[in-house]
């Protein structure tokens, strides 16, 4: 092991720049080995260190007082009251999901489960954002069918219920997809799990599946203990085994239960390695592993291996001294590999023993402190012209505009995919896939949590500053129209290659963006996950900062859903509609232009807004409500009269703005309400400076714009329904 | 001409099915069991000219569609 | 009514069909870990949904060939209720308490959704707080639930009215529009030759509470409690 | 010793993986497929004094678990 020499080679193959490695000489006093430098490699690797985000992710804000724990630790934690707290964070596997689509979704899934019951905490709803190419493209069915089928596999098997997602198709994410899983858990907010290792000589302890040669980073080794053969065996993506995560996550919450935990950690990316090291570092002390402990799958593995591999439903813990037995017999009962593979030390360095003989030796402290961060060079994105509404020709009938709208692979029901998921398991599922945000049950409570997933990519693009200011006013707005207070964000930053200026420029735009509305909307940053590089040959993804939220509704009983409830009840527009078209889904799919400033957010709008339409749910003055969003007016009515099999008819429109802006413009803060109380909503919104107009009412089994433009829902519900399964089934001609 | 395609999962790569199945041969009471691994078995039914045509063939089917070489392996049998 | 429920490695959806129980009989159920030596004495057992380790080799395979099965198929031939739901069926057939296998649902894809079926029979411990005929809407969330068994069997649960619930369409029409997996003569639940063994792929569990959107899965649990009191 | 065992559906039994698989190929422009079945294969590794023994033990797990005879066919091989 310690024979390999190293050279500029093995070190390049590892990562690290010139200058990083002279880092590594003088941590080291001296010149690593293999084991070492593959440490050094995976902890400065841009996933572990976030070297080109680090510097810009310190800006977000993340405090709060329903904040018990921001970024830094495995999941974010917010207060929900009664002694509660909802645990949740978002991850990336967008690049194994596109070589091995069901492996890849399914093991992303799976981690970021693990990352939520580390803390303590019972997973009760998992969230996908997905992003795929253009249909057109021959990969593109093959990618959704198995992504799809990995997320509900993994999280169907394993019992939670998977309540919300979003899908985009865009040409730019032909060469890399993007497959973002969130979960949220629900735990006491006084028995929440940390990683920080502390007690000298307390049992450091392997639990969970056995270790073999998944995933270890692919630096080719120029030596006997590498030979071509080992390089052969080494498999790049990860199979999940959904039913041992079961095991480990029953094991482990039930020994939460007792107080025989000092510390927990799960082994994502960089397994062993980022583990142990996070562990130590968190606690300021040194950790010992004897690596021939470990529990192993395969024959001949090497400690390099060992601390590199990512095989998957792994944990290491910390035990109060003399608890090991205890915890012993619960992983046992549940059928899972235990190992007390090393101790807490004095050292403050990693110390790795294979059968007694050292192979690895670093201090923790400077290897995580002096980990590399970059202030990359960046160029802003230069602004797009506004489009004049005027300035379009006449698209013709509005309801054939929407019908097309309808069933564009963008906006089309998503039903083919969530079908696939078991949305319903644990029986507290009040809102299924196809509201604004999920709802899911607190149980023994009158309590509910609402979340979401959301981002407009091609805004982001356009101007990466309100695409991420939107991003986030979005998620924020659609737990908002379903009666819950939001809580907090988690992010998924998906970009490419940020050694280009002006992917890093969309990145800053991004942040700079969701900074200012976390800001404003009282919506804190408690956790999030950076995926860079999704290029291929040079072209990169539309920069998708993916956001993930959660909200609070104290009462469930009060909750708000989209559907229309009853006929003759009056629809009120809530929010100002100037009717802005540019980079709309109007203007995409009907005009086939992607162009344009996208929509600008008022901040101050969003949040006033907001609180008016918890306050009027709060009250029971609506009877259905929804944000509009992508498509704008027309498709927000149509939605509702879908969800509610009741049609509508609009009255009233806008006399500044032309028929098309009105209706398909996609102006933001707004929301529809429907209610049997008017007046009292109108004086509500005007005492609250919220724009509020009567558009029209419910009734009838058609839409109806305008008097000479119906449609009925049953053609509406056809044009929406059925242009998924149709691609699915490779029967879509995909004309469009 | 018939084909069976035989997938197996590389060597290396975890085998929960496998090690579920061993688990529970165990726990019906067969001993000296040491591995078990599952994997797929394909056959098809096809016109080819002879068995060397016929395994081109079924070869590019598993390059495009029956095997996934990231993480399986497959092997092909003709017969006639 | 005493009711165990039996939680295998992987089974997950114990709380729902626990909390499904104790709202129709007010009295709370006792779980039962697969691996403890002796089963209650219960009136009813119950074989919840989920996926018994993990559903590998076939779903039910393994369960379905556990000591703990042989316990419960003696408890069923001594006269004892056992209700399988989903995983449940599959571990009841596996175990030979049901007829027939379920297979891989035709679509070959796993489907959650809320299902209309109707009631063919209310004439068992399992269903007489239904009337005959009537149309309900229990969720569905499974992978395998394809049910198939043979001319002479399927013959015989008709003529020995052992089935329970067929999927039908909305209207409660037993068609194939209706048909979600692909069943055999649209089958969704049926009983054994005594008629104190039910497997059904539905999920009555979670249609018991007005937040879940429906409460038709009530009257299972409430046909169950009026006969074991 | 090796054993495998491939479990196949009986015939007669609808087969739709097969059905879909069949399909697929058809899709992506392979000819003359007349028929596709997909079945399972399991490889034991496991200690037995002779072929046998080990025949038999195998056999009496195919019918303890590995396969369901209402709907499955198995075939069982031995190597060294
Ligand atoms: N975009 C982001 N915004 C805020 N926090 C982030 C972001 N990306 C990562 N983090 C935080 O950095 C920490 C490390 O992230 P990560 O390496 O993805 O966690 P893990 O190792 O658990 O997968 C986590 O606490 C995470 O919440
Ligand atoms: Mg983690």
């Amino acid at each position: 092991m310690s024979g390999v020499k190293m050279t500029p080679e093995l070190v390049a193959e590892h990562g690290l720049t010139g200058d990083e490695y002279n880092t590594v000489l003088s941590i080291m006093g001296r010149e690593p080995n293999i084991t070492e430098l593959g440490i050094f490699s995976v902890m400065w690797s841009e996933h572990c260190s976030y070297k080109s985000s680090r510097f810009w992710l310190k800006t977000l804000p993340t405090t709060g007082p329903q904040v018990i724990q921001g970024p830094g630790e495995n999941a974010g934690v917010v207060d929900i009251g009664e002694g509660q707290a909802a645990v949740f964070k978002i991850e990336s596997h967008n690049h194994p999901s596109y070589i091995e689509p069901y492996q890849g979704a399914a093991t992303g899934v799976g981690g970021i489960l693990r990352d939520v019951f580390t803390m303590g905490a019972r997973p009760i709803a998992n969230l996908n954002a997905l992003r795929f190419g253009d249909p057109g493209n021959a990969k593109t069915r093959h990618l959704v069918d198995g992504v799809v089928a990995g997320i509900g596999g993994y999280g169907n098997c394993i019992g939670v219920p998977t309540v919300a997602g979003e899908v985009n198709f865009h040409p730019a994410y032909n060469g890399n997809c993007l497959v973002n899983a969130m979960t949220v858990g629900l735990a006491d907010s006084d028995n929440i799990f940390y990683s920080k290792a502390s007690g000298i000589g307390n049992p450091v302890v392997y639990v969970g599946s056995k270790t073999g040669r998944d995933g270890i980073h692919g630096a080719t080794m120029a030596s006997a203990e590498f030979s071509d053969q080992t390089e052969e065996k080494r498999p790049t993506v990860q199979v999940g085994d959904p039913f041992t995560e079961k095991l480990l996550l029953e094991a482990c919450l039930e020994l939460m239960s007792t107080d025989a935990i000092v510390s927990i950690q799960d082994m994502g990316a960089a397994g062993l390695t980022s583990s142990s090291v996070e562990m130590a570092d968190k606690g300021g002390v040194g950790i010992r592993l004897d690596l021939d402990k470990v529990p192993m799958r395969e024959e001949g593995m090497t400690p390099y291996e060992l601390m590199l591999s990512e095989s998957q439903e792994r944990m290491l813990m910390v035990l109060k001294p003399g608890r090991e037995d205890e915890a012993r017999a619960i992983f046992e009962k549940w059928e899972l590999d235990f190992a007390v593979i090393g101790e807490v030390t004095t050292s403050g360095n990693l110390e790795l023993f294979w059968y007694g003989e050292t192979v690895g030796d670093i201090p923790v402290k400077p290897l995580v402190e002096a980990s590399p961060m970059y202030e990359r060079p960046w160029e802003p994105t230069p602004a797009q012209a506004e489009i004049d509404p005027d300035s379009l020709p006449d698209a013709g009938k509005m309801t054939n505009c929407l019908k097309d709208i309808l069933s564009s692979p963008d906006m089309c029901s998503r039903r083919w995919i969530w079908e696939q998921y078991d949305h319903l398991i644990r029986g507290e599922t009040l809102q299924i896939p196809g509201g604004d945000a999920a709802v899911v049950r607190i149980p023994e409570t009158s309590k509910a949590l609402a979340t979401t997933v959301d981002c407009t990519p091609r805004y982001c693009l356009a101007d990466p500053e309100q695409g991420g200011r939107q991003a986030v006013a979005e998620c924020w707005r659609n737990m908002v129209a379903t009666g819950a207070k939001p809580l907090a964000l988690t992010n998924n930053m998906n970009f490419g290659n940020p050694e280009r200026p002006k992917i890093m420029g969309q990145f800053v735009g991004a942040i700079k963006g969701m900074a200012a509305a976390a800001k404003t909307l009282d919506f804190p940053v408690v956790s999030g996950n950076v995926s860079l590089y999704n290029e291929t040959e040079g072209k990169a993804i539309l920069p998708t900062p993916v956001i993930g939220g959660v909200g609070l509704l104290k009462d469930h009983t009060k909750m708000a859903t989209l559907a229309f409830k009853a006929e003759d009840e009056t629809i009120l527009l809530l929010g100002e509609s100037k009717g802005w078209v540019g980079q709309s889904i109007f203007l995409r799919e009907i005009h086939g232009r992607e162009e344009g400033a996208p929509p600008p957010v008022d901040l101050e709008a969003e949040a006033r807004n907001g609180a008016l339409v918890l306050d009027l749910i709060d009250k029971g003055l609506v009877t259905a409500c929804h944000d509009l969003s992508d498509g704008g007016l027309a498709v927000g009515l149509a939605e509702m009269a879908m969800a509610g099999n009741i049609g509508a008819t609009v009255a009233e429109q806008s006399d500044e703005t032309p028929a098309h802006a009105f209706f398909f413009g996609e102006d933001q803060a707004r929301y529809v309400v429907t209610s049997t109380q008017a007046d009292a909503v109108i004086h509500l919104a005007e005492q609250a400076g919220v724009p509020v107009q009567v558009i029209g009412r419910t009734g009838g089994e058609a839409l109806t714009l305008t008097p000479e433009d119906t449609i009925s829902l049953e053609l509406l519900r056809h044009a929406h329904e059925d242009w998924l399964p149709a691609y699915m089934s490779g029967e879509e001609a995909a004309e469009q | 001409m018939k084909a069976t395609v035989t997938i197996t999962l590389k060597s290396g790569v975890l085998d929960p099915q496998g090690k579920a199945i061993e688990h529970a041969l165990g726990a019906l009471g067969f001993q000296g069991v040491n591995d078990v691994r599952q994997g797929k078995v394909i056959e098809i039914d096809l016109d080819a000219a002879d068995p060397t045509t016929a395994e081109a063939l079924v070869k590019d089917m598993c390059g495009k569609l029956l095997a996934n070489p990231v993480i399986e392996d497959y092997s092909i049998e003709i017969s006639a | 009514m005493r009711a165990a429920v039996i939680v295998f490695p992987g089974t997950n959806r114990e709380k729902d069909i626990a909390e499904a129980l104790e709202r129709a009989s007010g009295k709370k159920a006792q779980f039962v870990w697969h691996g403890d030596s002796d089963l209650p004495d219960v009136d009813l057992i119950v074989v919840p949904g989920g996926f018994s380790y993990g559903d590998y080799l076939r779903c039910g395979a393994m369960a379905g060939n556990s000591p703990v099965m042989r316990a419960v198929k003696q408890k069923a031939d001594a006269g004892v209720r056992v209700l399988g739901v989903c995983n449940g069926f599959q571990i009841l057939t596996e175990t030979g308490l049901l007829p027939g296998v379920l297979m891989r649902n035709a679509q070959l894809k796993f489907i959650c959704k809320k299902a209309t079926l109707t009631v063919q029979n209310s004439d068992s411990d399992f269903s007489s707080a239904y009337s005959e005929g009537q149309r309900v809407v229990f969720p569905v969330a499974h992978n395998e639930g394809n049910y198939f068994a043979d001319d002479a069997t399927l013959d015989r649960l008709e003529g020995e009215d052992r089935v329970v619930f067929r999927y039908a369409d909305a209207d409660g029409t037993v068609n194939k529009a209706g048909n979600i997996n692909g069943s055999q003569r649209n089958i969704a639940g049926i009983l054994n030759e005594k008629r104190n063994v039910l497997g059904m792929m539905p999920h009555p569990e979670n249609a018991t509470d007005p937040a879940q959107g429906g409460t038709d899965g009530l009257g299972l649990f409430k046909s169950l409690a009026e006969v074991l009191q």
